[in-house]
């Protein structure tokens, strides 16, 4: 039996995080942590040279690829950051031994469950996944054991819950509308049939469906006012994870909807999701952007930055569009590289300063240059400032979409520039001005963040052929 | 041909970056940066210079670069390469300048890796040919430029200036992003060429000349936008100032005439009126601001928005002529326009280099602090004056000819069919003639509090001259300065292929004149020589001064000056720079600045000293920015009672949301 | 041979507006005795006045820089220059298109431009003061006297004073408001421009209220002179400047004859004794204002110009 | 025959909409644990039907795990933890009673309105059956809204977890994964409740949400 790379990106992850679940040691788990993750991150990339058949079980089309292979980076990357951040934390007491074990179990198990719900070729598999991760990351949240943190995870675990209802709500609705068509059992749950047969649906189901499925994976996405969970999950648990989740999580929960925005855009009855995403999308990136304004918590300031980019997002798939579209893919990839790379940065310096409070920490170009200009770099990217990738896409999102709403788009603008605003103004105490907080000498590793950046900078300047056209091909798709 | 030289420069000015980062802590480090800016931009100057005189059709050039499927596009057109004319002499005396004042600075590794990455983006902008080029190299341009505003961080307030500058570029870039999206429509035809065949309807055409206006104008400094511009401005060092408001501000001219002028196509009469007015107000604004400060380099800034101003009502004239097909006087409105820039951006760098030098040589740019630094810097009182006198717009130097070619178009306003132009036109000119008048004003006040009378502080009167390099860069722009006053048809002749694309005609040949004057229509309709103006002056001098030395007495004796009987006058009795600035504030300032004086007077016998307070009020800040970032302050504070819910009422919501997409769909037709 | 009389009668203008100048002053200034029941001066006194400061010692400031030297022949330079610009007798002279009334203008703004750093070279508060003064007079002064400027251009359809007056004295002109409104406005900003009662009186040293005194008060000797006789030659630019736009009966058209040029110059010396007469009736029917008070009288200049602008549509031949 | 089975698969699923009304109406937890083991009876009964009308033997498994854990297990667990804790009996709202049946009866006309619209083309069954788990799913929210107890919010979830199964197994032909899914889901909700519920009590001193708030993270 040949195991094909569909397989292997679940295949991996499972058994490492068996594996990583016996071992003590944090040294060696750590560094079989990020093994593991490279390994995926490898088989993902052959994805890309060869594609394998899609099964009964798993797809692999253009869409997809380019979240595996995007998440198998990022998660390869922040296992890489993870090593030294957890060793800093059994350094400092804050995490014990015990804990670290079950800490890299579980990243595999996520690692696993996101893949698997990327790849599935189900809409029930689909939902089992994103709940596994769901529950994986609730656990991670919580590993602190603070109250904080405990009240995040609870937090979290509530919301996250009635999303978990509401997408199984609408994903039984889903196939109420397909039975009819295709027939009972489990061929009205395949995506590759579904898709062949989604414009004779019933219309209306599929309109109910979506609201559940937009309500239920737009809480993991982080759409408000179903936000609530986010900003706090990612203050609160270890900045590995804070990265994975807006990196990567949202990501996956964003697939999953796009997934069925596909399915309605087939159908030439059903209300458009476009609409409904797009207010949705604006409600986010306005409500983020000033709710920058009055963070005192740098993690959760950014938490919320990610909030204002799922929306941009969430707008730019809603408008549609092969160009909105591609514009929001690029915004995706880049905004979970940029967003990563700024978990990242952020997780040393407060590791650095030892505290998370903004006010308590300041001037960092001066005290520790290559981590404060990382920083800045970061957000000018996420700022959406060229030459970063993020420009671009927003360049495509705001100028394709403008002549046909542009009341929205002056919307999404005036949420751009706020949240830029609240962006700038917490960066310049942080990074500039007198140098406040511990001086202590960073001792981190900074591959994982630059690689990040040199990709986003490059994005911006310069984007391969190959990739522009698997965009393309997915931003045809998705209608 | 042209193009890829450009570019080869351009680049070269980015790999100076990382290599500037890398040269960081090195002691020469800073000569190597700036020497190799100023061979840079010496050449791309020359290569530009070439394309315009040469004229050799558009240069173009597609690089896989930028948005994938369009590419990079990138072009040398008549305009770009005036512009560019204008970017590299303005960086090449940057770096000229920087090479002695940049070895004073504090922190050089805050600013070495931007300075070329700045360069390199202003002339990205001129070259670019489509408009992700264009508004990535505009941004750019913004962040860069950010960072070196905040290179001196440690100070509060040149963050706040970063900051509100940063928000304004980005506002302008988004503004400039919308009217973009209106030209290319929803099919992303983003290259200059598409946007040029396509033909917007009347009411796109308009909304996006206003979204231009807005967002080429906000980086240029049009009032009521220009508030980041007096704050940025002088944060940033001295070299950098000086490409800010002598170079920057003309790229943002350039995306207005880029936009308005050649992508748009043919413009309504009316858009003239929006423009006309926006020059003329900001012009009076902009020098009454400078007027009541006492920052020597915010009085550059301001000064700045005033010429701002007259370029874009000179624009705003060229645009109401074309849009009557009237192409003559619409190359003169636009020769006026463009040679304003050339000169602008001589002389307002030349002021920032002075007051770099001042800077430098006394450690402030407090007015009230300075004078009579023209006995210690003899040198660099020189050049200042030389770059006062051209930006009053007094002959025989530069500022006067595009001054009076401004008035020369605004004559021929008669012949405008529109009524509404017909009267608009005369009252812009007077508020021309009153910006110019009060500009003159303003640099007597300038020049005379810095350089003349008595030193008011201690650090002033010790200064020492400044040093060969910077004086090298301030001569040589004082000196084209001068050149460009005396012989301004050579200049406006250059212009001429400019001029030709944009408004379909060209002024008539000047350098055929004799004498060297320029005549813009013909001679029995006027006519100026500045050569015949400076050599009268300089001939009846100097045979005056000849002949009194010589005939009648050449003698001199030094005494004290005139004090009113008090002996040991100290410095500070004499007139201040607010002083100085009284008169106009008593005739202007009431209205302008809700200017208040109050004075208390202690009673007699009392030996408490008597105070004098003045108040302003900026009221453009007042009722637009503080306004609207208290509205921010005011939503985010509301908004942010959602970070400090129950668990349940997070609940609720998600509840409602439901609720409410249900109730939708259920009431959907 | 015509360019050696072009250059000779250019020549003479220079000569005549230079000779005439402090001769104007003189005349005045009899005049206003005279209607003061005073004897007065005689009426070459100020060319004598010239004559002894040229000789005397120049006593500079402690703190005067070599600006403070220069300025003078600068300032001096600037307004002859510009008054031989001004078609007195004959109009099309050789470099009269040198300049257009726009460009004379601005050269006389060099010369206060450089007057009033003068004024503040010295380290003083008077200099300051009246520096300070002089430019909001000027700031008001000048944007009303291109308005002038346009108002008559616009008409005229030319800005070369040769031009101008030519048009004027044509049948074509006919009575207009907004020439009127213009005469009105120049007679104001002749008045400021010249330091004229009410505005300025160039006879006080009263510290409080003079302006361009005050702005010169550290000159002396030959520096003084000079000064004095820009001051002369201004005043007698600004009667010129009236009398070839609003009366520019007699002057000779740009031709080689010797009988028009004579009427020409009786003409122009006519005019100055008419205008300078008015102008010392003027000064003593009237009080000096307040400093603060100016504004208003040349902001009521600037108003009558831009109306005029406005009005030029109304009355073509009113 | 039909008219028979849909009339009994109508009746048990109205009776479920019944019951979670009963529960909004409970003052008291040791009340509202019993009414929720009703509830999950009911489902039980429900699920058994429509696993004998559909001819589906695997919804029986269903309907044990709903019997089993739901109305019994969990009730008994909770009434454990709520007597071991010392959890104040009587339930606190967030509004009366009335105002809060008068809000379950427009959701109710809600779902209605939309499911009986929308599945036009269905057959009947599943179109009524999902009505009323709609109903019921709605009412659950509705509790774990108005209550400020964490018990009766947990409460709230699963009977909002037995409208979805009712959905599910109203879905006919739904494959078995389903199922299971809902009832692994129940089972790990419970866990980390009960695990968390172990850790609240550690940490704080009582299970109302309103005192963990304290705890925000982010003081203002």
């Amino acid at each position: 039996m040949t195991i094909d790379a569909l397989e292997g990106v679940l295949l991996i992850p499972a058994l490492s995080a068996g594996l990583l679940a016996a071992l003590p040691g944090y040294r060696l788990t750590s560094r079989l942590n990020m093994l593991a993750a490279f390994l995926t991150f490898l088989t993902a990339a052959s994805l890309f040279v060869v594609e394998p058949e899609s099964g009964r079980y798993l797809l692999v089309d253009d869409l997809n690829k380019v979240f595996i292979v995007l998440t198998a980076f990022v998660a390869f990357t922040t296992s890489g950051f993870s090593a030294s951040y957890i060793g800093h934390e059994i350094e400092t007491g804050r995490l014990k031994p015990n804990h670290v074990r079950f800490y890299h179990a579980m990243y595999q198990v996520l690692m696993f469950a996101m893949n698997l719900a990327l790849t599935a070729n189900n809409i029930g598999l689909m939902w089992v996944a994103i709940e596994l991760a769901t529950l994986t990351t609730v656990l991670m949240v919580g590993i602190y054991r603070t109250h904080e943190a405990l009240e995040a995870a609870w937090k979290y675990f509530i919301l996250g819950s009635i999303g978990i209802a509401l997408a199984l709500f609408g994903t039984i609705l889903v196939y109420m509308a397909a039975r009819p068509v295709i027939g009972e059992g489990p061929d009205a749950m395949v995506w590759t049939i579904l898709m062949t047969k989604a414009a004779s649906f019933d219309p209306d189901l599929l309109n109910v469906a979506f609201v559940f499925l937009l309500l239920g994976y737009g809480t993991k996405v982080g759409l408000a006012p179903l936000h609530a969970w986010l900003p706090d999950a990612h203050a609160e648990g270890p900045t590995p994870i804070s990265a994975v989740l807006s990196g990567l999580l949202l990501n996956v929960a964003l697939y999953a909807l796009l997934r069925f925005k596909m399915l309605l855009a087939l159908n030439p009855v059903a209300i458009a999701p476009g609409p409904l995403m797009v207010t949705m999308g604006l409600i986010s990136a306005v409500f983020a952007a000033f709710m920058l304004y009055r963070r005192r918590d740098i993690k959760r300031m950014f938490a919320y930055s990610s909030i204002e980019h799922m929306g941009i997002i969430v707008f730019a798939f809603g408008m549609g569009g092969p160009l909105a579209n591609f514009a929001g893919l690029l915004h995706m990839t880049m905004h979970s590289l940029t967003k990563s790379a700024i978990f990242f940065a952020v997780g040393h310096i407060a590791q650095i300063k030892g505290t998370q409070k903004i006010a308590d920490i300041g001037g960092l170009t001066i005290s520790h240059p290559v981590l404060g200009w990382g920083l800045v770099a970061g957000v000018v990217a996420i700022a959406g400032l060229p030459p970063m990738g993020i420009f671009m896409s927003e360049f495509l999102v705001v100028s394709s979409t403008f002549a046909r709403a542009p009341w929205l788009v002056l919307i999404l603008v005036i949420a751009i520039l706020v949240a830029l605003g609240g962006l700038f103004i917490k960066l310049n105490t942080i990074a500039f001005g007198e140098p406040r907080g511990s001086n202590a000498p960073a001792q981190a590793s900074y591959v994982p963040m630059f690689a990040h950046l040199a990709i986003v900078f490059a994005a911006g300047i310069y984007m391969p052929p190959a990739l522009v056209t698997g965009f393309q091909n997915v931003a045809r798709l998705l209608g | 041909m042209m193009v890829t030289v450009a570019l080869f420069g351009v680049l070269t000015l980015v790999a100076l970056a990382p290599i500037a980062i890398a040269l960081s802590g090195k002691p020469n480090a800073t000569g190597f940066v700036y020497g190799a800016c100023l061979i840079v931009t010496l050449v791309m100057f020359l290569v530009a210079l070439h394309s315009l005189l040469e004229q050799p059709a558009a240069s173009t050039i597609t690089l896989p670069l930028g948005l994938p499927w369009l590419g990079a596009h990138f072009r040398i057109d008549p305009l770009s390469a005036f512009f560019l004319v204008v970017v590299n002499l303005g960086a090449a005396a940057a770096s000229l300048f920087a090479l002695g004042y940049g070895r004073h600075e504090e922190a050089p590794q805050r600013v070495l890796p931007f300075f070329p990455l700045y360069l390199a983006a202003m002339n990205l902008v001129v070259l670019a040919d489509d408009a992700f080029s264009f508004l990535l190299s505009w941004e750019l341009m913004s962040l860069s430029s950010w960072a070196l505003v905040i290179a001196d961080h440690r100070r509060a307030e040149n963050m706040r200036a970063g900051y509100v500058y940063l928000l304004m570029a980005s506002f302008g870039t988004l503004t400039l992003l919308l009217a973009f999206g209106l030209m290319a429509g929803g099919d992303g035809a983003y290259a200059f060429d598409a946007i040029r065949a396509a033909h917007p309807t009347i009411s796109t055409a308009a909304l996006v000349l206003i979204l231009a206006l807005i967002g080429a104008g906000s980086k240029a400094g049009l009032v009521p936008l220009h508030a980041w511009l007096p704050l940025a401005h002088p944060a940033a060092p001295s070299h950098v100032s000086a490409l800010m408001s002598g170079v920057m501000t003309k790229v943002a001219v350039y995306g207005f005439i880029r936009i308005a002028f050649d992508l748009l196509g043919a413009p309504q009469w009316w858009w003239s009126l929006v423009v006309l007015a926006l020059g003329g107000v900001t012009a009076v604004m902009g020098v009454l601001y400078a007027l009541m400060q006492r920052d020597l380099k915010r009085v550059l800034a301001y000064s700045t928005i005033e010429n701002i101003g007259l370029i874009f009502a000179s624009l705003g004239l060229a645009l109401a002529f074309k849009a009557y097909a009237m192409d003559v006087a619409a190359a003169l409105a636009l020769t006026a326009a463009l040679l304003h820039v050339f000169n602008h951006s001589l002389f307002k760098s030349l002021l920032f280099f002075g007051a770099g030098s001042v800077l430098t040589a006394t450690g402030t740019r407090d007015m009230e602090k300075l004078g009579g630094l023209i006995h210690r810097m003899p040198q660099t009182a020189f050049v200042f004056l030389i770059g006062c006198t051209a930006i009053s717009a007094l002959p025989p130097l530069n500022g006067f000819v595009s001054e009076w070619l401004s008035f020369q178009a605004i004559l021929l306003s008669p012949q405008l069919p529109s009524w509404g132009l017909k009267l608009m036109v005369p009252a812009v000119g007077a508020l021309l003639a009153l910006s110019a008048a009060l500009a003159a004003a303003c640099f007597v006040r300038a020049f005379g509090i810095v350089f003349l009378g008595r030193p008011r502080s201690s650090e002033a009167a010790a200064a020492q001259e400044t040093d060969t390099n910077s004086l090298a860069a301030m001569y040589a722009l004082a000196a084209t300065c001068l050149i460009a006053g005396i012989l301004p048809g050579i200049f406006i002749d250059a212009l001429a292929p400019v001029v030709q694309v944009l408004a379909g005609a060209r002024m008539p040949v000047q350098t055929g004149a004799e004498w060297m004057s320029i005549v813009p229509i013909a001679e029995s309709r006027s006519s100026y020589n500045g050569l015949l103006v400076f050599a009268f002056m300089v001939i009846t001098g100097t045979a005056t001064a000849f002949a009194i030395h010589r005939f009648a007495s050449d003698k001199i004796r030094r005494g004290p000056a005139w004090g009113c009987g008090y002996p040991d006058a100290s410095p500070l009795t004499q007139y201040s720079a607010s002083s100085f600035a009284q008169p106009i504030r008593r005739v202007f300032g009431s209205l302008v600045f809700r200017a208040r004086e109050i004075g208390t007077m202690p009673p007699p016998g009392s030996r408490a000293p008597a105070t004098l307070t003045v108040q302003l009020r900026d009221l453009i800040w007042d009722t637009l920015y503080a306004p609207i970032a208290t509205a921010v302050g005011n939503i985010a504070e509301r908004l942010n009672y959602l970070q400090f819910l129950t668990i349940r009422s997070y609940l609720t919501l998600v509840f409602a949301a439901l609720v409410i997409l249900l109730t939708v769909l259920a009431t959907w037709p | 041979m015509a360019v050696i009389y072009d250059f000779a009668l250019q020549g003479a203008q220079m000569l005549l507006v230079l000779l005439m100048a402090p001769l104007l002053t003189g005349f005045v200034r009899k005049v206003k005795a005279r209607l003061l029941s005073r004897q007065g001066p005689p009426l070459l006194q100020p060319y004598r006045d010239l004559l002894r400061l040229m000789c005397k010692d120049v006593v500079l400031a402690d703190n005067a820089s070599w600006l403070f030297r220069v300025i003078p022949y600068l300032v001096f330079a600037a307004t002859w220059v510009a008054a031989s610009l001004v078609p007195t007798f004959r109009s099309g002279l050789m470099f009269s298109w040198t300049a257009d009334l726009i460009a004379i203008i601005a050269v006389l703004g060099s010369a206060r431009f450089f007057l009033a750093l003068a004024g503040m070279d010295a380290g003083t508060s008077f200099g300051g003061i009246g520096s300070s003064r002089e430019v909001m007079i000027s700031s008001l002064a000048e944007p009303a006297m291109l308005m002038i400027v346009f108002v008559i251009a616009l008409i005229a359809g030319s800005t070369q004073l040769s031009t101008m007056a030519a048009f004027m004295n044509s049948a074509e002109v006919g009575l207009r408001v907004s020439l009127g409104l213009a005469l009105i406005a120049l007679v104001i900003v002749a008045v400021a421009e010249n330091a004229r009662i009410p505005v300025d009186n160039p006879a006080t040293h009263l510290e409080l209220t003079m302006v361009h005194e005050a702005m010169v008060l550290e000159y002396s000797g030959r520096h003084l002179a000079l000064i004095e006789l820009a001051a002369s030659l201004k005043l007698l630019l600004y009667v010129s400047l009236i009398a070839c736009l609003f009366a520019p009966w007699g002057i000779s058209p740009a031709i080689v004859a010797a009988v028009p040029i004579l009427i020409g110059v009786a003409a122009y010396i006519g005019k100055l004794g008419v205008l300078g007469a008015f102008l010392a009736v003027f000064e003593t029917a009237i009080a000096k204002m307040r400093v603060f008070r100016v504004p208003e009288f040349l902001g009521a200049a600037l108003m009558l110009a831009l109306l005029a602008t406005l009005l030029r549509f109304v009355s073509r031949s009113f | 025959m039909q008219g028979i089975t849909f009339d009994i698969a109508h009746m048990l699923a109205g009776s479920l909409v019944l019951v979670s009304f009963i529960q909004l109406y409970q003052q008291r937890l040791s009340a509202l644990l019993n009414i929720f083991a009703l509830h999950a009876f009911v489902l039980a009964l429900s699920v058994a039907w429509q696993a004998y009308v559909q001819d589906a033997p695997h919804l029986y498994i269903t309907a044990i795990i709903a019997l089993v854990f739901k109305a019994i297990v969990i009730p008994v667990a909770l009434r454990r933890i709520v007597i071991r804790l010392g959890i104040h009996r009587e339930i606190e709202n967030v509004f009366g009673v009335g105002l809060a049946m008068l809000l379950g009866i427009c959701l109710v006309a809600l779902s209605m309105v939309v499911m009986l619209r929308v599945t036009s083309g269905a057959d009947p069954l599943a179109r009524e059956d999902l009505a009323f788990a709609l109903s019921v799913v709605l009412l659950g929210m509705l509790m774990m809204v108005t209550r400020r107890n964490a018990v009766s919010q947990v409460v709230g979830f699963m009977s909002l977890e037995n409208g979805l199964v009712l959905a599910a197994t109203g879905a006919k032909g739904m494959p078995l994964v389903v199922e299971i899914s809902i009832a692994f889901s129940v089972l790990i909700a419970f866990i980390v409740i009960g695990i968390f519920l172990f850790r609240i009590r550690e940490r704080f001193d009582t299970v109302d949400m309103q005192a963990m708030d304290r705890f925000r993270g982010e003081q203002r």
